[in-house]
This record gives structure tokens, sequence and C-alpha cells, in this order.
């Protein structure tokens, strides 16, 4: 048994397994649901079977068709990616869970092959280590997350569905040309001999520009974040869920990828780093207040997405000096709020379902009700806002240090004034809970499952709180954030 | 040699106007049909342009895929579209409104022509010669089991890419059967000059397409091609009104959509197991392997975008058993 | 400035022309045609700068990317065109809902 | 991990675990949920006495959790954590006595003793934090735990007096937060050492050590309701009488006044914020406190608001103490945590039991209520003089200590504060006597329930007995060493002042 688990190559049963599992699912439409959990529950076993390997041999490495770098396409997991991976598939298996109660069976048919080609898709994402790989995943990626949000049907979710495909199909064409230049300049699509190739000329300054931009309108930065309310807050619950836990944090792990290993080394102006944590302060902060400004719920967290996004974008001014931790704060940040945000939004999905609504001034005695729910929501909001016992606080702190170490007042006041706000718009919809109801609603029941995958969820970011230091030596396999030339 | 090249700089010279003048009129032409039409001739003429820079894979690929099919999908939205908002076509005063829309949009205007002028600057960078990755191509060509190198590229050394397209195309068709159903009654009967061309053309298509599949292990063709081209047969076929018999269109039209993309991920575990890396091909039997690969996922190809030519998920209809 | 140095730059005026049609237009299905030339414009550099190896045949891998590119872009195009002409008959209007609630 | 790094973990598992188990119990379950309250707040006393045993003799009882690279959890039972532990273990179990009686039939108690149990978690980890980052996480809990409950009745007023508390307490831990981290990253350490760890800084980062300390006094202020942040507690008295019972008189203030006395003494020590000249400030600041608690206390007609103020002016003779650098003035300082808790929290239950069996709540309806409740108002007249400093209770021992450390430490102006908010006291708490014992009723009680011969509930009687008993007996019993006196001098000697 020993020798299976570190010698079986679980990168392919990563990819493998959630195509064949949505093939089999839209083959046989009868029994969807179950084949769609078994396969998630397949693939989480796989990303342990694979952290399990990886603890031991460290990185994983895997040259498709046996071919090598510059001709074929070569596979790369390190601890950065292992730990999105992981993500994907505790977030995925819990909404898997609270999409099985929460779909009817017509929709289910639809959903269940499209949800799993998603996975598919980010597990390639992530494990890829070619930039027009990652190309033709991001296409799926898009086709998918759109088809997945059209699924609510009705005027929102449609026009939502729209813009987003819009948003995405332009994102991945900037992506291409600027895969195109770097191709023509060095003759390689592998990130690891792009960053030996590349030096400093106008080919790279404009594959770093269109790249760039291409990534920024994907992630949703807040200049490019118009596609994102709509189409978030419209979608049906599990699959707002997963677009604001996973799919945005995909392209912003792209980006953070291309940026350490090939734009790097040669940034040499202070200007570009200012002007991304400038584009990440206002985030934070027009986010917040728009958040602050919502009158209905789900609209309310996918602005809060927007927001918790800017943070990410504040490292990396900090990310400049030699040595400084600013990178794992960003990936102890982006898994907390994924874990966080799931929890939100699937919390979301159930009051919808108990209410029939999602305005916020008359969530009435829900918390009586739905008590469960509204655990969920309390917990969730307390890594969003950064609250020690948190993963969201551990982000937090270890970005605080790194900013205070060097002096940097102006994010400094920026997270925490993010922290407050965040403390101001949970808390507005919290308050709501407690008061009375003037008219009771007639309730719908919400089934139990569906209330226990968010507070699941929701318990897993608190829990975070407190695995900092496993978590973090998990990131570091790998070195991926190039800290071990620093390293004294 | 002093007549050919200005010879050859005229022909350049040409197409390359003619692209961006076809492109232009296409963007700013006012009635929308008008449009379509001259995106199918940009489509052609793109296809042109690959045969002169020695792509004929492309060009195949273009011509069949990028100006045929596409266009056919526009022409189809198109048709669908003004029975949908009921009006024939927006009357051409649309046009001065897109003049205002010009003074209204100059701001956007410059900054993409300055940034067209930064990127004319940088592939003027560029170096002359470049051989990418042609050497690296040529000397495993013997060991892909295929004499075309962009087939080579395309089924073993870039393996990993087609089996994500694949799927890519799988879902597109899965998106578009997701947000809507449509009853597959039999409409008008076809007009007299449709019913015979069809009965003609669409046997020679299928041949072609056989043969395309055929050649592309030594000379431009190759699966996505001949599914292109079995494709157009289909669309033709669905064009003359004809639809399959209904209770083809359950699980048997679902196994034949599927079976593409099922078969790489088969023959990737299988591959793995063998030889222990994904998708890789033993040399010996590697043109065998590829040429299966290839005839299975043309049939899908070519299945999955006739389907996504009728637009949504085939129900029984009304009349229908 | 030899033939492929000229249709990569044909290739990046239509890229530019398309993102501008793009921005342009209200109407959907002209976006997507916008779409649809900007990405002919990409395939385009990428075949024509792989021209670049002299009297030796061009190199096979772009023209790989770019088939791979049209397949994409042609289940892109499929499943933006039905998006459309659902939204069309939800709202009446080809064109995004306005975003007054921005 | 000895049995002895066990125990403080299990202090604070004791209130944790029933607390989840009572949020997942149906709202009949009432026997249930009563024994379960009951024996966790027993076990905790236990396990208390168990470590005040311990720590007497010089048992260690320290836990170590690994939390961040290069940070732990710590939570250690030094003498002065245990001091506070003590205080809230007691008082836990009388006013668990008390709620139990108190929400006899009310809706949501499931919810209530969940989060009531939650937050005596939160004040015991605050207690037993062996450095800054572990006291952070409890003290930012202890706002979460504390909100549900002020908010519990769901009226328009708790929901705005919630959001109010929020706004100020959210604020505080952002301003707490930011200190925290920037010392971390000026010393690399954050653990309590008794003489405090900033002299290893060798005296450079003064201008940034001086923000640091207003960061922490103005974080720890906010709970300690310090004059600029005390805006939220007079709202917050309309929560119901246990909550603003236990936790405005005893948990959420004394919290916020125990990291008062943590940041001086373990975290700067004394000598170091002496000679960074932030003390001499902190001094007046709680002087200004004290005189302008007293002085709005006066006007305020609605007894519970009166309290409320009191309170404000009673916690800054803690920080007064421990500003005035001295032993004996810390003394007074530190014993005041036990003493103003006992009388204060008797003065609450009292109030609540008026409101409960009488419908009383303004001063103004309270003539001749001494007649209708004798014990209630006896109990009532032995805090209130307590808190005037009247020698045989509790009170006069923390104001003698004080008075005689300031002296001690040439700080004379603080005579003068003593004897004037003295005087204060007496003018808001002796009209309320009198007009309970020497003023006929005027008509009947607002909304009168009577309970036969007994004058209210026994539940609702006893607790308040008991407390001013124990302030009674703290007072008189000063000079033994298991007093509260004998335990503040103890720590005063072995954890401030090292010989």
């Amino acid at each position: 048994m020993e020798t299976v688990v570190t010698e079986f190559s679980w990168g392919i049963a990563l990819i493998l397994l959630p195509l064949a599992g949505g093939m089999i699912c839209f083959l046989w439409p009868r029994r969807t649901q179950i084949l769609g959990l078994v396969t998630v529950f397949a693939v989480a076993l796989s990303v342990g079977g694979l952290a399990w390997q990886m603890l031991d041999k460290g990185v994983y490495r895997h040259a498709v068709g046996g071919w090598g770098a510059p001709l074929g396409i070569d596979l790369y997991a390190d601890g950065l990616s292992l730990l999105m991976l992981a993500t994907t598939a505790l977030v995925g298996f819990a909404i898997s869970v609270y999409s099985a109660a929460y779909f009817k069976q017509e929709d289910a048919i639809r959903f269940w092959p499209l949800w799993l080609f998603l996975l598919a898709a980010l597990n390639a994402l992530f494990l890829s280590g070619d930039i027009f790989n990652v190309y033709v995943t991001f296409e799926l990626m898009g086709l998918a997350a759109v088809s997945l949000v059209a699924l609510a049907g009705g005027r929102d979710a449609l026009g939502g569905a729209m813009r987003y495909l819009l948003a995405a199909l332009l994102g991945s064409l900037a992506y291409l040309l600027g895969v195109a230049l770097l191709y023509h300049g060095f003759g390689t699509v592998d990130i690891a001999l792009l960053s030996e190739r590349v030096e400093p000329s106008p080919v790279v300054w404009a594959a770093l520009g269109l790249m760039g931009a291409g990534l920024l309108l994907k992630t949703a930065v807040f200049p490019l974040h118009f596609w994102l309310p709509p189409a978030h807050a419209s979608a049906p619950a599990p699959v707002s869920a997963l677009l604001s836990a996973l799919v945005v944090k995909a392209s912003f792990y792209i980006l953070l990828r291309l940026w350490l290993e090939v734009f790097e080394p040669l940034i040499s102006s202070e200007g570009v780093y200012t002007l991304l944590g400038l584009i990440g302060a206002m985030a934070v902060l027009w986010g917040s207040i728009q958040a602050l400004r919502q009158t209905r719920l789900k609209l309310l967290i996918a602005y809060s997405t927007v927001a918790q996004i800017g943070y990410l974008f504040l490292a990396f001014p900090l990310a400049v000096a030699v040595g400084s931790t600013a990178w794992s704060a960003v990936a102890y940040l982006a898994i907390s709020h994924a874990l966080a945000k799931a929890a939100m939004f699937l919390a979301a999905g159930n009051l919808v379902r108990f209410g029939g609504h999602d305005r916020i001034a008359d969530l009435d005695r829900v918390v009586q009700r739905l008590p469960l729910t509204a655990a969920a929501f309390a917990l969730a909001g307390v890594s969003i806002m950064g609250l020690p016992p948190s993963g969201g606080f551990i982000g937090k702190w270890l970005m605080l240090e790194v900013a205070l170490t060097q002096g940097r007042w102006d994010l400094v006041v920026v997270m925490l004034l993010g922290g407050l706000l965040a403390a101001a718009y949970v808390f507005k919809v919290l308050g709501y809970a407690f008061t009375q109801a003037e008219v009771a609603h007639e309730p719908k029941t919400v089934p139990a499952s569906m209330e226990w995958a968010a507070l699941l969820l929701a318990l897993a970011a608190v829990l975070m709180g407190f695995l900092a230091v496993p978590v973090l030596s998990l990131v570091d396999i790998g070195d991926p954030f190039g800290l071990s030339e620093v390293r004294p | 040699m002093e007549a050919l090249t200005l010879l050859e700089w005229g022909f350049d010279g040409l197409l390359g106007l003619g692209l961006l003048w076809l492109a232009w009129r296409a963007l700013t032409c006012p009635e929308l049909f008008k449009a379509i039409v001259l995106f199918i001739a940009f489509g052609l003429l793109m296809a042109l342009a690959w045969v002169r820079l020695d792509a004929p894979d492309v060009a195949l690929a273009e011509a069949a895929i990028g100006a045929g099919l596409t266009g056919a999908l526009l022409l189809a939205a198109f048709a669908k579209l003004s029975l949908v908002t009921g009006h024939e076509e927006l009357k051409p005063a649309r046009s001065e409104k897109n003049r205002i829309r010009f003074q209204h949009y100059w701001m956007p205007a410059t900054t993409l022509l300055l940034v067209t002028a930064g990127l004319f600057y940088v592939i003027l960078s560029l170096p002359p010669y470049a051989a990418g990755l042609s050497v690296e191509v040529a000397s495993n060509l013997d060991t892909s089991g295929v004499s075309n190198p962009v087939t080579a590229v395309l089924l073993n050394f870039r393996g990993y890419d087609t089996l994500l397209e694949m799927v890519v195309l799988l879902l597109a068709l899965l998106g578009v059967w997701s947000l809507g159903d449509t009853t597959i009654h039999r409409e008008a009967a076809p007009g007299l000059v449709l019913d015979t061309l069809a009965r003609v053309l669409v046997p020679l298509l299928i041949l072609v397409a056989a043969y395309l599949l055929w050649v592309g292990a030594h000379a431009p063709g190759g699966a996505f091609q001949a599914g292109a081209v079995l494709g157009a047969a289909g669309v033709l076929l669905l064009l003359s009104s004809w639809r399959p018999h209904a209770d083809l269109i359950a699980w048997p039209l679902r196994l034949m959509l599927v079976l593409g993309p099922a078969i790489f991920v088969i023959m990737a575990v299988l591959l793995y197991l063998t030889k222990g890396q994904l998708l890789e091909f033993p040399p010996a039997q590697a043109g065998i392997l590829i040429l299966i690969l290839e005839a299975v996922a043309t049939v899908s190809i070519g299945i999955t975008l006739a389907a996504l030519f009728l637009g949504g998920r085939p129900r029984r209809g009304k009349g229908q058993a | 400035m030899s033939a492929p140095f000229f249709y990569a730059l044909v290739g990046i005026g239509l890229f530019s022309l398309g993102l501008y049609g793009l921005i342009v237009h209200a109407h959907l299905l002209r976006k997507i045609l916008a779409l649809n030339i900007m990405g002919s414009g990409i395939f385009l550099v990428l075949v024509a700068l792989a021209k670049r190896t002299g009297e030796a045949p061009p190199d096979a891998v772009p023209h790989a990317m770019v088939i791979t590119g049209v397949v994409v872009a042609v289940s892109a195009t499929a499943l933006a065109l039905t998006l459309m002409l659902k939204l069309t008959a939800e709202t009446g209007r080809a064109e995004l809902p306005e975003k007054g609630r921005e | 991990m000895s049995w002895n790094s066990w125990l403080p973990l299990l202090l604070i598992l004791s209130s944790l675990i029933p607390g989840l188990i009572i949020f997942a119990l149906a709202e009949e379950r009432v026997r249930l949920r009563i024994t379960l309250n009951l024996l966790g707040a027993l076990v905790n006393v236990g396990l208390v006495g168990l470590m005040l045993w311990g720590v007497y003799n010089g048992v260690h009882y320290e836990m170590r959790l690994p939390l961040l690279p290069g940070i732990e959890l710590v939570l250690r039972a030094g003498s002065l954590s245990l001091f506070f532990v003590t205080l809230s273990a007691v008082l836990w179990l009388i006013t668990t006595v008390y709620a139990i009686g108190y929400l006899e039939d009310s809706p949501n108690r499931s919810r209530f003793f969940g989060f009531f149990s939650l937050c005596v978690t939160a004040t015991v980890g605050v207690a037993l934090s062996g450095n800054l980052i572990t006291f952070l996480l409890f003290y930012e809990l202890l706002t979460l735990a504390t909100y549900p409950l002020i908010v519990h009745r769901g009226t328009e007023a708790a929901r705005r007096a919630g959001r109010t508390y929020l706004a100020y307490t959210i604020f505080g831990g952002a301003l707490l937060l930011l200190g925290t981290v920037w010392l971390y990253s000026l010393t690399g350490t954050l653990e309590f050492t008794s003489q405090g760890f900033l002299d290893a800084l060798g005296g450079e980062h003064r201008l940034s050590l001086t923000i640091i300390f207003v960061l922490l006094i103005a974080g720890f202020g906010v709970k300690a309701a310090l004059v600029p942040f005390h805006g939220w507690l007079p709202q917050a008295m309309v929560a119901p009488a246990p909550v603003t019972a236990l936790l405005h008189a005893v948990a959420v203030v004394k919290a916020g006044a125990f990291g008062i006395v943590r940041v001086v003494y373990d975290v700067f020590g004394v000598e170091f914020s002496a000679d960074l000249g932030v003390l001499e400030p902190l001094a007046w600041l709680a002087a200004i406190t004290i005189i302008y608690g007293s002085m709005r206390a006066l006007f305020q007609d609605n007894l519970k608001r009166r309290l409320a103020f009191s309170t404000i002016s009673q916690v800054s003779y803690i920080a007064l103490g421990v500003a005035i650098a001295g032993p004996i003035a810390t003394i007074g300082g530190v014993v005041h945590l036990v003493h103003q808790g006992l009388m204060k929290i008797t003065l609450f239950f009292c109030a609540g039991n008026l409101a409960e069996t009488l419908g009383i709540h303004k001063v103004s309806e309270m003539n001749g209520v001494g007649r209708r409740m004798p014990w209630t108002m006896a109990a009532f007249t032995v805090g209130a003089f307590g808190m005037i400093g009247a020698p045989p209770i509790a009170g006069f021992v923390t104001k003698w200590y004080l008075g005689i450390g300031a002296m001690d430490a040439g700080q004379d102006w603080v005579i003068l504060v003593l004897a004037g908010s003295s005087l204060l006291n007496a003018a808001y708490f002796l009209p309320i006597l009198h007009r309970a014992w020497f003023r006929e009723p005027v008509g009947d009680w607002p909304e009168e329930r009577n309970f036969g011969r007994k004058e209210t509930a026994w539940m609702l009687l006893l607790p308040p007995l008991l407390t001013a008993v124990m302030a009674l007996t703290v007072g008189l019993l000063a000079l033994l060493p298991v007093s509260p006196l004998g335990w503040a001098k103890l720590i005063a000697e072995r954890e401030f002042y090292q010989p």
C-alpha cells in the first residue's frame, strides 16, 4: 500500500477523475447525483494522496506524453498549487453535498456534468506548468462557469452570465496574445523554461501588460470588477459559492505564478508594484463601501468578494523586500477567504430557500428558525472580518506584520479600514437576524444537509485560525516564493 | 527574383489590406445581415492568408470551422433573432448613431491606437530568424507515429491540449443544452434545389471527411478538419429539415457526443498504466493508436458541431411518440 | 519587413479593430463578431511569426495551437450565441441589461 | 505535557463544552439545561480552587499551542490570572442561579445560556492568557460572544445598543491589533514577563513605543469604559439584568481593566513606562473618568443607567491604581478588581429584582420600596455603602490602599480625587437609600407580581444576599492571607516588584 500511494501519479487522477465523472454523469442522467458525489469524494482522496506523496518526495512533476518541457507539456505542483488543490477539493466537496439537496431533478441533470468539468478545469489549471495549456483550462473553466450561472434562468442570471462570458473571453484573448508574444520571443511556453530564458525586452513588457490586463479582468480587480457582482449574485447559491471561492482565485493563482516565475525578476521600477498596491487598496475600500450600501444579501456578499480580492493585491508592494513573507500571507488569506465566502453564499442560499427572498431589511427571526445557518454566516463573517480565532485573522496578522516591518503605513491603514468596513456589513446582516418580524413568514423547510454543509465550511474557516504552522509549512514545499536563495 | 518579390509584395499587401478592410466593414456595417456576410468573406480571405504562410492544416481548419461553421451559426442566430425580436432589421437610422458613437468613443479609440503602435514596435523588435520548436519537432517526428508535423504536435507532443480541447467542445454543447431545449418536429419540406443539393453534397462531404482523416497522418488534414467537414454535412442535413429518428436522440446521441473525449480519456488511462506517463504513445503502435483516436474524434466532433448548430437539446416533438 | 512581420502587423491590427468593435457596439451579435475577429487576429500573429524559419518549413507548434484555438473559439461563439438568444427572448432586446443597478 | 499543563485548558473547556451542548438543546429541555449550566459552573469553581491551592505553593501551570510561525498560544495560570479567574468563576455560578430565576419563561433561553457560557469562556481565556496575542484572541471572542446577549430581546432599542457596542469594541479591537502587531514587529516576542520585555530594546524606538502604549491602552480602554470610549456602556443597559450584572460589572469591563494591568506591568514594566512618561497621562485620564462618571451618575433617573455610570467611574480606580507607580497603590488597584465586582454585581442584582418584581426602572419610583422588599434593599444598601467607601465593606479597603499608595508615590492630588469621588458616590447613592427606606410608597407599584409570603422568587433573592455578604466579609477579613487583599499582596510581591 505504501509504495502505491507514493508511486502513483496523483496529478493525473486529479484531472482524469472529474473528466470521466462528468462524462458518465452526462451519459447516465438518472444516477447523476450519486455519481457526482462519488467523483468529488474520489478527487478529495486523490488530493490527500498527492499531499502525502509531496510531503516525502517534494515537488510533483509529470512530463505528459513523455516528451519533456519545450516540446511537450509538463504538469508541476509545488506547495502553493497543492494548497489551492486542497481548498478546491474541500470547498468542492461541501458544495457538492449542498447541491445534492439544493437542485431538483431536472436541474441536477444539467448541474453535475458542468460542475465536474469545472472541477477538472480547476485541477488542470493548478497542475499545469504550460501557459498555453492554462489558456485552454481558462476557456474550459469560463464556459463551464457561465453555463452554471445561466442555470438559474431569468433576466438577472442571463444578463450576468452574458456579461461574465464577454469579460472572460476578452480576458482569455488578451492572455492568449501575451502567450503568442512570449512563445515567439523565447521559443517555449513552459513556465520553468521561460523563467530561465526571459530577459528584459519590449516583448516581455508587452506580454506582461497583455497577460496582466487579461488576468486582472478575470480576477475582477477594482477597475475591472463590473461583471462579478451581477454574475455571482444572480447565480444559484452553490454556483455563486463556487465562483467566489474558487474560480476567481484560479486567475489570481496564475497571475501570481507568472509574476513570481517570469516577470518579477525583470521588474526594477517601483511603479508597477505601487500600481498593483493602489489597485488593491481601492478594491478593498470601494468593494467594502459598495457592500455596505447593498440591500440584497447576495449582492452584498458579491461585493465583499471584490473587496477581499483587493487584500490579495496589497501584497505586491510588500513582496518587493528580500525575504518578505507577504506571499505566504496571501496564500493564507486566499484559502480562508475561499472557505468563509463559500460558507456565506451557502448560508445565503439557505436564507433564500427559507424566506423566499434575500432582502436584508426583513431577514426576520431567521436566527431562531435556521440557527445553524445563522451560526454559519456569523462564523464565516468572523473570518471575513479578520477577527480571531479565524483563518482571516492569521492572514491579516501576517500581512500587517510584513507591512509594519517595512513601514508601509498606507497599506496598514487600508487593511484596518477594510476590516472595520467588513465588520460593518457583516453585522448589518447579523443585526437584522435578531429583530422581531412583524409578519411571520410562511417558512419552507431547509434540508439539514444544506445547513450542515454551510456550517462545516464556516467551522473550517475558523479552524484555519489554529492550523497556521502546519499549513504554512505545507506551502513551502518546492519553495514557490523563491525565498530559498534568501534564507541564511 | 526581383519581379517575383514585387509580385509577392503586391499579393501580400493586397491580402493584408483586404483583411483589415473587410474586418472594418464587418464591424461598422449598419445592417447586421450584411455584417455577417462580410465576416464570412473575411474568414475565406483568412484561409488564403494561411495558405500564403505555408499553414495548409490551419487553412483547412479555418475554412471549415472559422468561416464555414461560425458563419452558419451566426446566420442561424441572426434568423432566430429576427424571429424573436419581431422586426426584420434595424433601420439604417443606426448609421449616424454609429457616427455619433465615434465622437463619444474617441478616448478608447486613441488608447487603442497607442496600444497598437506599441505592439507594432514589439513585433518589429523580434529577431528576423527564429526556429521556435521546429528543430525539436523534426527530430522527434519519426517516433511520433505520424509524418505530418502539425498532426504530430496536435495528437502526440501536445496531446493533452487536444484532450482538454475536445472537452471544451463537449462542454460548449452541454452549456447550450443547459440553456434550453428544441423540439425536433419536422419543419416545412425543403425547397427542390436545397433537397437535390443535399442529396448530392452530403455523401461527397462524408467521403472528403474520410479522406482528410486518412491523409492527416502524412499531409495536411486530420481529425478537426475532417470533423468540421462532417459537421458541415450534418448542418446541410439539418437545413434540409432532416431530423434523426426520435429514439435516436436519447442515450445514443449522448453516447456519440461523449465518444470523442471519452476515447481520449480511456486511451490516456491505458497508456499511463502501460507506459507510466500520461498519453505516452509507444513509438511502434503510435500511428495506429493515433488513427483510432482521430477516427473516433472526427465522428464525435462532426456530431457535436451539428448539434451546436441545432442550438438546443433535442426533445421528442409533441407530434412524435 | 518580410512577409511574416507584415502579416503579424495585420494580425495586431485585426486584434485592435476587434477590441474597438467590442467596446463600441451595444448589440450582442456584433460583440460576438468582434470577439471572433480579435481571435483571428491573434491566430494570424501566431502563424505569421512561425514562418520566420527562412527556407525551412515553418514551426508546427503554433499551427497546432491555432487549430486548438479555432475549435475553442467556435465553441465559445456557439455558447455566446445561444445565451444571447435566451437573453433576447427574456428581455426583448439583444443588448446587455442596463447597468443602472451598478 | 504533564497533568499540570492540561489544567488551564480543562478550565476553559469546562465552560465551553456545556455552552456548545446548550446551543444544541431544544428550548423545552429546561431541566437538562439547568443541570448542565450548574454542573459547568461547579466544575469551574472546583478547578479554580485546585489551581489556587497549587499556585499558592508554587506549582507552575502552563500550556503552549503553536499558533503562528514564531508565536504560540499560551495559557498560563499565574497569581494575577487566577485572581481574575476566581472572581469570574464564583460570580458565574451565582449569576447562573440568578439568570435561571430571572428568565423563568422567556423565549430563546438555549441561545442565551449558550452565549452566556461562551462569554465566561472568553473571560477565563482573557485571564489565563500568557502572551498578548492569546489575550487579543480571547478579548475579541468576548466581543463576539457579548453582542448576541445585548441584542437578546430583539427590540429596536436593543439592536441600536448592540450596534453602538459593536462600533466601539470593533474599533477598539482594530487599535489593539495594530498595537500588538507593531509591538511584535519591533520586539519579536509578546510573552508576558514580570518586569516587561521592552528594556531589551535598549532605549531606541521610544516614540513608536509610546504610540503603541497609547494604542493598547485605547484598545483596552474601550472595554474598561475610559472617558472617550465609555459611550456604549450606558446604552448596553437595555440588555436583561443577568447580562448587565455579569458582563458589564464583571466580565467585559474587567477584561478591559485587566488588559491595562497586563500592559503596564507585564508588557512595558512599571519602571520603563514611568520613564517613558506615559503613566502620568494615564493617571489623569483615570481621574477624569472617575469624576466624569460620578457627575453623570448624579443626573440619571433610570436606576440601571445610574449604576452604569457608577461602573464607569469605579473601574477607573483600577486604572488609577495601576498608573500610580507604587507597590501599595498597585495592591489597591488590583484588589479593586474583585471588590468592585462583588459590590457592583449586588447592586445590579437588586436593580434586576426591582424591575422583575415591581416593574421599577426609575429612581423616582423607588419610594418606600424598602418596606415592600426589605432583603433586596438591605443588600442594595450594603453595596451602596461599599461603593461610597464606608469602612467595613470592601470599597473602603481599596480607597484606603489607593490613598496610602498615592501618598507613598508622592502623588498627593490623588487624595483629592478619591475624596471628591467618595462625596459624589454618596451624592448619588444616599438619595436612593433615603427614598427607599424613609419615604412612603406613593400609589401601587407599576407591575407588581406577588410571590405570597416571600418578597420575590428565592432564585432572585439569594444571589444578591450572597454577594452582599461576600462584599462584607471581604472587607472585614481583609487582612487574612486568603482574602482578595492578601492575594493582591502576593501578586504585587511575586509578579510585579521582584526584590
